[in-house]
Formats: structure tokens, sequence, C-alpha cells
């Protein structure tokens, strides 16, 4: 039989979103997941089934999702939660939705409890962040030669697991941290932050900050004429950056980066630009788009790959587990491993690794560090 | 004589204003005193410093001997002291009977067992309610206890801060302008009432008044003052015929 | 760095000068605080940006339609909302701005969609450099633009008949119809400044803020700790407050560290109205016995 | 020649009748009392000449013209100013800004800057007083700014309700003195409210006597000073 | 503020009694009442800790005047307060209620003390300013774990572990007896000074009451009541985080749940707290991913609110009830 939420029609898959509130803005996410799943009922669905995607609105309030959460699980009887956004909120509902055996696909989370859950049925979405604050360290040394770097952070999850990971980065390395400040994420002006930059006398930043907070960063930094080089964090590398800021004012900057590049050639990146073209043109597309993207994206394959048969949770694990080294998405490539029941579910991130690029002459151009050569 | 209240050289200023200027004065145990002088002589300040909505810049008050320059505004209830206001200031969303009970309210006891309605505070509420209700009928408000005092006429709103300043169990009153905008009637009332607090009660009363057939006719003893300073004192019809006070306020009667 | 960091607070102030006089003109003259206030700015450089995107208006022309429509956004204010319900406390006044502020969020989330905007570098992205510091021009503009509106505005309704009617009329608007005030017509121009404030607030701090439903959210609660400054009533008050802020939140980012930099403003007002409850150039105090 | 005609005004409160056909004459020039209980009416009448409170039914005439539906400051640009009951200081206003707001609906500044001063030396305490806030003054001070931030209109009809409250009693000869030499000078009607009937009565020339919402009494304001009832009620024994 | 005149409100607090009853009886029966499913006690859940958040407001806003903008402040202290002495000491959920009560009193009081001369629009303004200082703190002192935040165990009361249906009826049993306690502080003396408070300072004072006890009385009780629905918050997803304890807009939606629903009306709460905690689901009923609209619906709803009932709905409701009764014949009181 089929699962819940399953019928030869249709399948019913919810997510929670921030669509109003405070980080409403990361409701591209959702966006993004929403664009696909219009994509693929445009065209027939998948196996004969369309894919109903139900967004509701928690405006970021953990009590508010978890209640959200129980009505999809009691009332709409949901097949898995794909794509929703938020560390807090999920954190609030991940047990609850763990307990009830529905797969959690691609959550916008880097908070450690999201993403090292120990269950067969979370897939977090990308890496965690204190590996990529290592890894941005690594950068810093073998491709700036920086001895003494100065970190500005978003002052929130994301910013101070950088932090740890960029701690285990400079023992590794044997780098040294002369300053480093935090900012919140609607922080008006950042000029204090960059200011104890210049005057720390660093070799090079590392930037754990969002497209906007980056933007105002980098108008500083060119204020004051500080030349030194900078990598910035996966999350902040979007189109956004140099519009806001200004061309010059990012030119050379370093990003990370978990996606394939919007003017990459390639099929599929350049499909997901018309679909969200069509879907939602008033939005200007980044990253987080993407984040939904992905989860979509992924879960789609699993269906597509189940066939015919009948559609329930435990062929989706299977099935989810069982894709390797797919390249039909807009990550360059999505391998799943296997997980355990109470391993962390760490090996189940559908975008494991990390690309570099660096903004040069008005576009961002693929960078391969040393190491990766 | 005992004296009640007396100021020593009390002096007040506001920037450049000398609103009170060394002004000194005595107020006698069971008497109802009068205050009068012209606009802006000070009696509204001076009464504030008494009552402790004003501080003085100079000099003292003593209540009964006590010096009370630095005591707080609350306190004046307890030491037995009650005032109403020149411009009418009621709790107007209120009714009369929650108005007058406000008077009463250095009397709830324990404020903790008092907001948890504990059996003591209970019987207390109880007899207090009764004594405001008591107090309204002295003050003819019985038909008036449970409207809200800001749809009662002018007058009968001069006579509920009265009947709030009585509810404290006061030794004293200050009432600053009690029969201003009453008519006649309705001042020959009030006269009536302020007479029955004074003897009925033995309650100290200290008023301002401009209305001179009020104040000659109900007070035993008035005090004049004139720029914030003293100009005379004594009896009403020393008073009355004293030639400074004429000249500076009651002016030349042309009847 | 002392000199860098003073000079970088002075010109974040500056941003937050305009909506403090704005909070400043609604509350004097409605006795109202405005929590709408941020928004008409925040719709006002929508209005601009479309101005310059799709119609292709230069700045300054973009500028004058923003205002146009912030003072529309104003009259609208106060004829479908505000007047409505003129005669209650002010709470309820309170609270219907805050309606407001909903809905002009949800109609710019609606049509121009929750992610941010650039708005065209209008100055020379050349810094300046003053007393050992340096700043960008874009500041520079912002704070002229901010003093010659507050001094207009002191002079105002310091001198002009219009302006001491409009303190008339909060005053006691009843007693100022008496008057002879026409107090609808007074009434819907405060909001009409407010607007046209709100215009110049947001299409000038855009560029450097960016464009977003919610870029004046954080500004605009910066601009009501700065009017605090001026008791809610001086309008110089709140300019010297607003960059007092400014350099406040600066210095104690660069010297006690970047955790400190956010609760600066929050501290600042909570002494200054445990000490000072009428702002540091607050009113005469007013006898009320 | 009649200047203001009320006829058969009423007007209410909620479920409160405050007036129930109340009909006065005013002529152009007059003084004219108006007496009467507390809660009588009368200031609610004054409200209504200056449309402030609006008339459930009945007619307002002022000049030939109808004010009914009129708003405040229409009225007042045809000439009528109010005193208003409790003074109604502006509190944030300096005394020179209370003034100068008086003067709201002229615009002969010449004759605004003599009325100014003729108003300053009628009250030497407010000229004192020009740069203190009027609420900072005593209730007598505040009811001489209330007074001349009246005639500051130089209205051709004063409406005064209960000018005398609060002023100590040599204050309150001058004041009428004056305020009769205006009359008589700038040709200024005057509607006086007064709970003082004495005073009133001896300074008008015609009276009348509200009582719950209706005129009762009315009459030569000589009459009315001998009339017993107007005595016995008003007037102290 | 309430325009209800007296005998008529003698009527009204028999029916206000009978109303209350009902309510509460109907809340109990309600998830065991057939068709109802787990997930619509949750809603209730929600819709109790934002009434019981509002009644705290609407002591010091409605009754004593102070308008608040901070009191999601206090539903931080309170939340806190017990996630630490859950964390740390192992405190059950009832234990956790009155610690966050008690830390939430205590900084009432303090705040109540710095705050001591501030009255209207700035008043409201230094609680916002409260808000946010609670919001930085609880974001850089490492204790409370700033945005990370701090995951709570499942919630226990006296020794047993209870779901959602069980924290359902904790939380329905705080609402009861913060409602009577509210009810019974109004109508006392402490109430009636408070009230003085409000309509006037001078003349309070001139009576005897001392505004520097009550007003922090009112403010440390106050914040209590609302520490108490900060608890509930905490417990209910088992997780604190300053991302959305320090979050302004529960600040804002407490004061307009008490606004809407009339601010010194014991009813009031109960209608704002329904309107702010529901009406987001309620509209999703309607309309399917409403985003922006609900934000635009919201406003729309709030301002058509304030001005038909600009006193609140409950008082709206008693007026429209007596003037429907007017027009429908002859009985008058
Ligand atoms: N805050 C203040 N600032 C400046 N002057 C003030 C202030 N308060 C009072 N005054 C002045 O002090 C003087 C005394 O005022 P007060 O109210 O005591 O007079 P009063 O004798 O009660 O007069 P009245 O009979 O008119 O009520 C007045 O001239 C008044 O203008
Ligand atoms: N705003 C109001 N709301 C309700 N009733 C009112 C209001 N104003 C006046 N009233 C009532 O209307 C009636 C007439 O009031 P009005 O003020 O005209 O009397 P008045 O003759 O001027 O009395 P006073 O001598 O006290 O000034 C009174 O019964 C009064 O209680
Ligand atoms: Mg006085
Ligand atoms: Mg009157």
């Amino acid at each position: 039989a089929n699962g819940p939420g399953v019928t030869d029609k249709e399948i019913l898959i919810c997510s929670y979103q921030p669509m109003t509130g405070k980080v409403s803005s990361y409701f591209r996410m959702g966006k993004g997941a929403d664009a696909w799943f219009k994509h693929v009922n445009a065209n027939g669905g998948i196996n004969g089934r369309m894919i109903k995607y139900k967004m509701v609105d928690d405006k970021y309030e953990p009590a508010r999702t978890k209640n959200i959460v129980k009505r999809f699980v009691e009332r709409d009887k949901c097949f898995a939660i794909v794509a929703p956004l938020g560390s807090a909120p999920t954190k609030a509902v991940i047990d609850y939705i763990v307990e009830k055996g529905i797969p959690l696909i691609g959550a916008g989370t880097g908070a450690a409890k999201n993403v090292f859950y120990k269950s067969r049925t979370v897939f977090p979405l990308y890496p965690p962040y204190d590996k990529e604050g290592t890894d941005l360290v690594r950068f810093t040394k073998e491709v700036f030669g920086a001895k003494k770097i100065g970190v500005i952070y978003q002052n929130d999850a994301s910013g101070k697991t950088h932090l740890k990971g960029i701690e285990v980065g400079l023992k590794q390395y044997g780098i040294k941290m002369v300053a480093s400040e935090g900012y919140e994420p609607k922080e008006v002006d950042l000029s204090s932050q960059v200011i104890k930059m210049k005057n720390a006398n660093v070799d090079a930043m590392i930037c754990s900050c969002a497209p906007e907070p980056a933007a105002k960063v980098y108008t500083e930094r060119a204020k004051l004429g500080l030349k030194v080089p900078v990598v910035n964090v996966f999350f902040g590398k979007s189109p956004k950056v140099p519009e806001l800021a200004g061309q010059a004012a990012v030119e050379g900057v370093y990003f990370a980066t978990i996606f394939r590049e919007w003017d990459d050639p390639n099929e599929h990146i350049q499909k997901a630009k018309g679909i969200l073209t069509k879907y939602y043109p008033e939005e200007q597309h980044d990253a987080v788009h993407l984040w939904g993207f992905t989860g979509a994206q992924v879960f789609s394959e699993a269906i597509k790959r189940m066939g015919s048969g009948d559609i329930t949770r435990a062929r989706l694990l299977d099935t989810l587990e069982g894709i390797d080294n797919w390249k039909g998405s807009v990550v360059p490539v999505v391998d799943i491993g296997e997980v355990g029941p109470g391993e962390e579910a760490i090996k189940h991130l559908l975008v494991p690794s990390m690309n570099y690029v660096v903004y040069k002459g008005g576009k961002f151009q693929p960078f391969t560090p040393p190491w990766m050569k | 004589m005992t004296s009640h209240l007396r100021c020593d050289e009390v002096t007040v200023r506001f920037g450049g204003v000398v609103a009170c200027n060394k002004i000194s004065l005595d107020v006698e145990e069971g008497k109802i005193i009068g205050l009068i002088g012209p606009n802006g002589a000070g009696k509204t300040t001076l009464f504030n410093v008494l009552s402790r909505f004003q501080d003085c810049d100079d000099g003292h008050v003593y209540y009964r001997d006590q010096q009370i320059d630095a005591k707080n505004t609350h306190d004046m209830i307890n030491l037995g002291m009650a005032r109403t206001f020149q411009n009418i200031n009621l709790f107007g969303e209120q009714t009369t009977l929650e108005n007058i009970l406000i008077g009463a309210h250095h009397l709830i006891g324990n404020p903790y067992s008092n907001m948890l309605w504990l059996p003591s505070a209970r019987r207390n509420e109880r007899e207090l309610t009764d004594r405001a209700v008591e107090i309204a009928e002295m003050l003819n408000l019985g038909d008036e206890l449970d409207n809200p005092v800001k749809n009662l006429p002018y007058g009968h709103q001069k006579r509920v801060e009265m009947a709030r300043a009585l509810a404290a169990k006061p030794e004293m009153i200050l009432l600053d302008e009690p029969v201003a905008g009453c008519n006649d009637e309705e001042t020959a009332e009030l006269k009536e009432i302020v007479k029955r607090i004074n003897s009925e009660l033995g309650i100290t009363i200290f008023l301002v008044e401009h209305d001179m057939a009020m104040v000659m006719t109900v007070c035993d003893y008035i005090c004049v003052i004139n720029f914030g300073a003293n100009l005379a004192q004594g009896t009403p019809s020393e008073i009355q015929s004293n030639r400074d006070v004429i000249k500076a306020y009651l002016g030349e009667d042309d009847e | 760095m002392f000199g860098q960091l003073f000079i970088s607070g002075l010109a974040t102030g500056s941003l937050y000068a305009l909506t403090a006089v704005a909070v400043v003109v609604v509350f004097r003259n409605t006795r109202t605080i405005n929590l709408a206030q941020g928004d008409f700015s925040m719709i006002g450089a929508f209005v601009a940006l479309v101005l310059i995107k799709s119609f292709a208006f230069n700045y300054y022309f973009a500028l004058a339609g923003s205002v146009v429509f912030c003072i529309g956004l104003g009259i609208l204010a106060e004829r479908v909302v505000m007047r409505q319900i003129a005669d209650s406390d002010w709470l309820t006044l309170f609270t219907a701005t805050l309606g407001m502020y909903y809905i002009l969020h949800g109609v710019a989330g609606h049509f121009w969609g929750r992610d941010t905007k650039a708005f065209p570098l209008t100055f020379d992205p050349t810094p300046i450099n003053v007393f050992g510091g340096i700043i960008s021009q874009g500041h520079v503009v912002n704070m002229a633009w901010a003093a010659a509106i507050g001094l207009v505005l002191f002079i105002f309704f310091k001198y002009t008949k219009q302006g001491i009617a409009m303190r008339a009329v909060t005053d006691d608007p009843e007693t100022a119809a008496l008057m002879g005030i026409p107090v609808r017509f007074i009434v819907l121009l405060t909001w009409g400044m407010a607007g046209f404030l709100a215009a110049f607030a947001g299409v000038l701090i855009a560029p450097i803020i960016y464009v977003s439903p919610e870029m004046m959210d954080e500004v605009l609660i910066k601009g009501y700790v700065a009017a605090v400054f001026g008791g809610l009533y001086s309008i110089p008050g709140a300019i010297i407050g607003a960059l007092l802020i400014g350099i406040c939140e600066n210095l104690a980012g660069g010297y006690l560290g970047s955790h400190f930099k956010t609760v600066t403003a929050f501290a600042m007002i909570v002494l200054l109205l445990a000490f000072r409850p009428h702002g540091l150039f607050g009113i005469q105090k007013r006898r009320e016995v | 020649m009649t200047l203001l005609r009320l006829s058969n005004l009423e007007a209410s409160y909620g479920a409160v009748r405050a007036l129930q056909g109340v009909s006065m004459d005013v002529a152009e020039g007059a003084v004219v009392a108006v007496l009467g209980a507390n809660g009588a009416g009368k200031s609610t009448t004054l409200k209504a000449i200056s449309g402030v409170v609006k008339p459930t039914a009945g007619e307002i005439e002022f000049d030939g013209k109808r004010l009914n539906g009129m708003t405040p400051n229409q009225i007042v640009r045809l000439g009528i100013a109010q005193v208003p009951e409790g003074r109604k200081i502006f509190k944030d206003l300096t005394v020179a800004e209370n003034l100068r707001m008086g003067a709201y609906a002229r615009s002969d500044k010449a004759e605004i800057s003599k009325d100014l001063d003729m108003i300053l030396e009628l009250f030497p305490r407010l000229s004192e007083r020009a740069k203190q806030l009027g609420g900072t003054l005593s209730g007598g001070e505040q009811q001489m700014l209330a007074i001349g931030r009246g005639l500051m209109a130089r209205p051709r009809l004063l409406l005064l309700d209960e000018p005398s409250l609060g002023l100590a009693p040599i204050i309150i000869a001058d004041i009428f003195a004056t305020l009769r030499k205006i009359n008589e000078e700038k040709r200024m009607t005057m509607l006086v409210v007064e709970q003082n009937a004495n005073i009133a009565l001896k300074n008008s020339s015609f009276g009348y006597v509200l009582q719950v919402g209706r005129v009762a009494v009315e009459g030569v304001a000589g009459d009315l000073r001998q009339n017993k009832e107007v005595i016995e009620s008003y007037m102290g024994a | 503020m309430a325009d209800i005149n007296a005998a008529f409100k003698a009527k009204m607090v028999q029916r206000k009694w009978a109303a209350m009853g009902v309510l509460f009886l109907a809340a109990v029966i309600f998830p065991m009442a057939p068709g109802v499913e787990s997930w619509m006690a949750s809603e209730a859940t929600l819709i109790i800790m934002y009434i019981m958040a509002a009644q705290g407001v609407s002591i010091l806003t409605g009754y004593t005047g102070l308008v608040t903008v901070g009191h999601g402040g206090f539903l931080a202290v309170g939340a806190y307060a017990s996630a630490l002495s859950t964390k740390y000491l192992g405190t059950d959920l009832i234990t956790g209620m009155f610690v966050g009560a008690a830390m939430s009193a205590f900084v009432g009081w303090a705040l109540g003390l710095v705050f001591l001369r501030l009255s209207g629009a700035f008043m409201a303004i230094g609680t916002l300013g409260f808000a946010f200082f609670v919001g930085t703190v609880v974001n850089n002192v490492p204790i409370f774990e700033g945005r990370e935040g701090i995951s709570l165990p499942k919630n226990h009361v006296i020794g047993f572990e209870i779901g959602d249906i069980g924290f359902y009826y904790t939380a329905l049993a705080a609402l009861g007896v913060t409602t009577l306690f509210v009810s019974l502080l109004v109508r006392s003396g402490v109430g009636r000074a408070f009230m003085a408070l409000r309509d006037s300072e001078k003349a309070a004072e001139a009576s005897g009451v001392n505004r520097v006890f009550y007003r922090t009385l009112a403010f440390s009780l106050s914040a209590a009541v609302t520490g108490v629905a900060g608890v509930l918050f905490a417990h209910y997803v088992n997780y604190v985080s300053s991302e959305v304890f320090a979050d302004i807009w529960y600040s804002v939606d407490f004061l307009v749940a008490t606004v809407v629903g009339g601010s010194a009306v014991l009813l009031g709460p109960f209608v704002g707290g329904l309107f702010v905690a529901f009406l987001p689901t309620f509209i999703e009923l309607f309309v399917d991913q409403p985003g922006d609209l609900a934000f635009i619906i919201k406003g729309g709803a709030l301002i058509f609110v304030l001005i038909v009932a600009p006193a609140g709905v409950v008082v709206g409701l008693v007026q429209l009830f007596r003037w429907l009764r007017g027009k429908l014949g002859g009985d008058t009181q």
C-alpha cells in the first residue's frame, strides 16, 4: 500500500517557511522548491503523480512550527517534509518528525543538532559549518599565504559554528586570528568591525557573512582602502553582493560555493534558471533558491526512481540512500551515503562538497585551490 | 492653642519667579483657617509644599511639631493630612464609590493579603466600603455611588473630592478653592458641609478661596499673602478692614 | 582608530537622524508614536527604485516622485485610519499605526518580494578624508540634508504661525478649533509631513542600507531612541541624539568589542530614561496640580 | 438689530438632553448675561454657537447667516470667539504663543500688535510671564490668559464662559469694567455666562436664566436684578 | 476606555463569571470530544500561552496605564529561568513555572524601579529598549547559549512525563490560576491603587498611594504572569534560543492582544489572545499560502477592530449588546 499522503494521482509533501516576520527573506528557499515542483507538475508529474507541495508560514516561531508540523502529520497526512527553513524551528520539531518516522529532506539549517541528528530519516542539506570554517583557514594559508587573519562573522548559530571550525583550523594550520568581530544579522552599519580589521593589520580576512552584510563589509573595506584578500563562506555567495556593493568593491573576493555557477553552460543549472524565472519572475535568483531546489530535485529524483510501485516511506529512504554520483541537479554531484539506525545523519548530506570561486571582471569565476588539484 | 501645621519662612522659586517668599504661618488645631491672596500670590504653591507635591527651596514645614519637608507625598495621609485640588482631579472612569475607596487606601492593610482577598482583607474591605457609603451619604452623594464620576455635574464632583479626602480619616484637610464654579446655592451647601466636617469630625481645615462671602463666614482665622509673601493675618473682620488687604486683594466695595 | 570610529559613527548616526526627526514631528503633533514611519520610508525607497529602474527617471526626479507618493501615503493614512479613531486614547492610535506597519510590510512584500534590492549609487563613491577619518560622499550628503531639514522644521515650529498652531492642536484640539485653527487640516498636514520626511529618509538611506521590506526596522528603532534624546519634542535634540547613538555604538564596537555594539543604543536609552525621563533636551516641566 | 438668534435649540450628549429648546436674541453691541444652576446647559449653549457641539434641532443665526453645520473654524472666521469654560490654555505653549493663537484667524498685523499691547496692559501679570509655559501659570493667571486670548480674536461676538472663575475679587471688577469699555469702544457684542449673577447683571443690558435646558426667565438686566426668583436662587439671600 | 455604567457592570460581573466557567469547562472537555485530534489541542495550547502573556500585559497596560512594548523581554526571562533550572537543576515543569515567575517578577521589579518616572510614549519606548536589551543579553552572555539555543528534555510534572495533551492541561490549569489571580487582584484595594495611578498619579499620591511601591508591584506582577507564559513557551517546544525569545514581535503581539480584546477587561486577553494566536491559522483555512497577504489581513483586521471598537472587542460587544437591547424594546435597567 502507498504511504500516507500518497494516492495514485498525488503525493502530498509539506514544509514550514518564514513567509512573514524577521527572516522572511529566506522564504526564497521555499520558493525555489516550489518552482521546481511546479515545473514537475507542469510536465505531467512523476510517474503519473502530481506533487502537492504545501508550504505554511511559521513566522520563525518554533511554537507555531510545532503546531504546523503536527497539522501536517495528523490532519494533512503528509508523506515527507521537504526543504523547510530555519535552525530554531527545525530544532523544535525534529524530535517529533523523527519520532513519527517522517522523512525530513534538505532542511535549510546548519545547526549542529539538525545536521548531526542520529536518524535514518533525516537528510540534511549541506555540509556542517565548522568543516567549512576549517577549510577556509586552509584557504587563507595556502592561497593567500596569510599568517594572521581576521574574521567577521554573523552572531548566530551559523557564524559561531564557523568560528568553532576556524579555531580548529587555526591550530591545524598554525595561523593566528588577530581580530574576530561579530555582527547582528540586521545591523545597519558594519564600519566598526571593518575598522578593527584594518587596525589589527590582518593579512587576510574570512567573512562568515550573508549577502547583504557581506556587501556592507566590502563597501566599507573599499572605502577604508583595506586591500587584504578575503574569502567568504558559501551562503554569502550571491550575485547580490556585487550588485549591492558595486563591482569594484567585490573585485577579487573569493567565495566558497556548493552549487554550479549561474552562467555555467551545464544544462541543469540553466534549466533551473529558466524555471525560477518562469515561476518567480520578480525575484532575483541566488543560492537560497537553490537550497530549496536541491531538496526538491533530490526528492523528485527518488520518487522517479521508485517507479510505478507503492510509494512508501521505507522505500523512499532506501531509494534516497541509493542515489550515488548523480549529476542531474543544480549541485555538481549528489552522493548520498547509508546511515544505520542510531547513526548520525551526516552521511545523508545532499550536498557533500564545496568549491571555490573568485569574483573577477564582473563575474564569478571557478577557482581551484591547490589541494583540490 | 496648639499648632497643627506650621510654616517657617517657606520659599519656593521657579527659575526667576519667586512663588513663595519666606511665608510663615500657623494653622491652629481644630479650626478653619483661610488662605487668600491675589492671583499668582503663591497659595496653590504653598499648598503643594504642605502636601509634599513641591519641595521648598528654603524654610521648613512642621506638622504637629514634626518637620515634614522631606516626607513622601503619599506619607502625608498617614500623618493625617488630606487635600483636594484647585482643578478637579478625580479618577474619571471610576465610580463615586471607587473614588472614595481610594481615599481610604492607606487603611487597606497588608497589600499582599489584600491582593489575594485573604479573610482578614475581606473583612477589612467590607468595613471600608461601609464607611465609604456613610461618607457619601453625609455629603449627599448617596445616589451617585455607582456612577462614573466623569458624568457627574461639577458641584457633585467637588464633593466627591471632599469625600475622598474624608475617607482617609484625616485630622486635617487642605481645600484649594472648594467653591470655585459653584453658584450661590451650591456654595451655601458646601459651606455647611465644611462646617460640619470641622465641628462634627473635629478635622482642622485649611482652605484657599476667592469667594469672599464663603471665606469670611466660615473661617475662624485668615492669612493673606501677596507676591509670595505674608501680607496680613487675623480674624475675618480684621482682614476685611485691613487697608493693605483691600488695596491688594479685596478692592473697594462699590456697592 | 578613534578618529575613524568617530567619523564612521557620525555617518551612521546621520542615517538615523531623519527618521528620528519624523518620529518627533508626528509625536509632537499627534501624541502618537508612528510605528509605520519606517515603512513609509521603505515604500518611498521602493517607489523611487521603481521610478529609476522601470521609468528611467533620474535620481532627483525619482526623489521628487517618491516625496509626492509618500505625502499621499501619509494623507491616506490619516484619512482612512487615524481620523476614524482620532478621539481614542493614544494606545489605540499607537496600535493603529502598528496595523499600518503590517499592511505596508505586506504590500511591499507582496508586490516587490522579500529579497534585498540594490539602489543605484548616486554619489561619487570616492571617499573623502576629514579630521583623520574617511567618509563616503553619500553620508555627507545625508548629513547635510538632515541638518537642513532639521533647521527648517525647527524654525517652522518655533516661529511661524502655522508651526505654533500645530503645537496648539496637539495640546488641545477642541480649543484649537475654537481659535479658528483648521484642526483636521493641520493633522492632515502632520501626516503629510511625516510622509515627506519619510520619503527623504528612505531615498537618502537606500543606497547605503539597500532596499527591502525590512530595511527600516532597525533604523526606526534607533530613530525612536534618538527621538527620546530630544524628549520626543526637540528636533535638534533628536538629531543630536541620532549622531550620538551612531558615535557611541561605533566606539563601543571598536573599544569594547562587537558584542557591545548592538546593546549600546538600548543601554543608552535605559540609562537616559532612568535618569532623564524626558530626554536630554526635554521640555520645561509642567505643573500638574 | 439682532446679531445672534437662537431658536428652539436642542442638543444632547448621548442620552443626556442638555438643551431642550433654547431661544435667545442678542442685539448687536449688547452685553447679554446667561445665568443658571450647574448643569443647566449654559456651556452647552455656547458650545453649540461656536460649533463644538452639534445641535440636534433648532436654528442658530448669526448676522443673517445660518451657523448650523458649520465647523468651528468657519464660525470663528465669521467673527465669533469663545473664552471656554475651564480656561483651556494651551499648556505647552508660552503665554505669548497662546495669545498669538487667539489671533489665528486674523491677518491685520498692525492691529494685532495693538491689541496685544492693550491686553498686556490690562493684565500686567501676563506681560511679566510672556515666555512662561501656559501650563505653569496659576489658576487665576490662566483665566486672565484665556480672556486675553479671546480678546485677541477681536471678534464681533465674544462668548465668555464664567470669566470670573478663580479670579481675585479686585480683578473681577477690573475685568468687567474693561470688558464694558471694549464693548463700547469696539462695539464688540458679548454673551457672558456667569455664576456670579450679581456682577454679571450689573454689567449687562439683558439677561437669560436657564433651567434644565430651557430658558426659564429672561429680561432686561435691571429688572432681573429685582426679580424675586432670580434673587433667591442666584444672588444669595 | 471602558465606558460601561455601573448597574450594568454588576450584571456583567455575574455574566462574566458564568462565561468564564463555561469557557473553562469547554476547554477541559475539548480534547476528549469526538473528532478532536491532538493537533487541535496543540493549537489551543498556543492560544492559551498567548492569552496568559497578554494577561500579564493587561495588568500593566490596562489596569496601571503603563504601556509596555517589552513584555517579550519578560517572556524570555521566564523561559530562560526555567530552561536553565531544568537544564542544570533538573527541575520539573511546575517548579519551572515558579522559578520563571519569581525571576520575571524580580526583573520586573527592577525595571519598574529604573523606569519609575516614565509614562506614556516614553514608557513604550523604554520597555521596547528593555526587550532589545534582554535580547542582546541572552544572545551574547555565554550561559544562555545565544542563537544556538538550549534544548530541553521532555516535560515532567511531579515525576510523570507529559505529552502534548498533558501539556495542554498543565497550561490550562496555569491559565486558570493566573485568571483567578488577575481577577482577584483588580478588584482588590491593590487593583484600585493601580487604576488610581493610571487615572491620576497626583490624586493617587494625595490619597496615600505609594507610587514607587505600587508601580514596581504592578511591574513585577505583570512580569510574573507573562514570565509563566514564557516558561510554557519554552517547554512547549523543549527549546529556547535568543533567536526566538529575544524577538520583539512577541512584545508587539501581546500588546495587540491586550488592546484588541479590551485593555482593562478580564475577558479582553482571551479575545485578544485568540486574535493574535489563531488569526494566521484561521487565514490559512481560507487562503492557500497567504504569505504577505496574511500580513495585510492582520493589519487590516487590527485597524478594523480599532475603528469599530476602539475600547476593544469585549467592550464593543457589550455596547452592541446594550444597544440592541435598547432597540429591541423596553427592557431598560
Ligand atoms: N513651574 C513653574 N514655573 C514658573 N512659574 C511658576 C511655576 N509654577 C507656578 N509658577 C508661578 O508661581 C506663582 C504662584 O502660583 P500659584 O499657583 O501658587 O498661585 P495662586 O496663589 O494659587 O494663584 P491663583 O489664585 O490664581 O490660583 C504664579 O505666578 C505662577 O505663574
Ligand atoms: N461631555 C459631556 N458628556 C455627557 N454629559 C455632559 C457633557 N457635558 C455636559 N453634560 C451634561 O449636560 C448638561 C448641561 O451641561 P452644561 O455644561 O451645558 O451645563 P452648565 O450650565 O454650563 O453648568 P456649569 O455651571 O456646571 O458649567 C449637564 O447635565 C451635564 O452633566
Ligand atoms: Mg491657586
Ligand atoms: Mg458650564
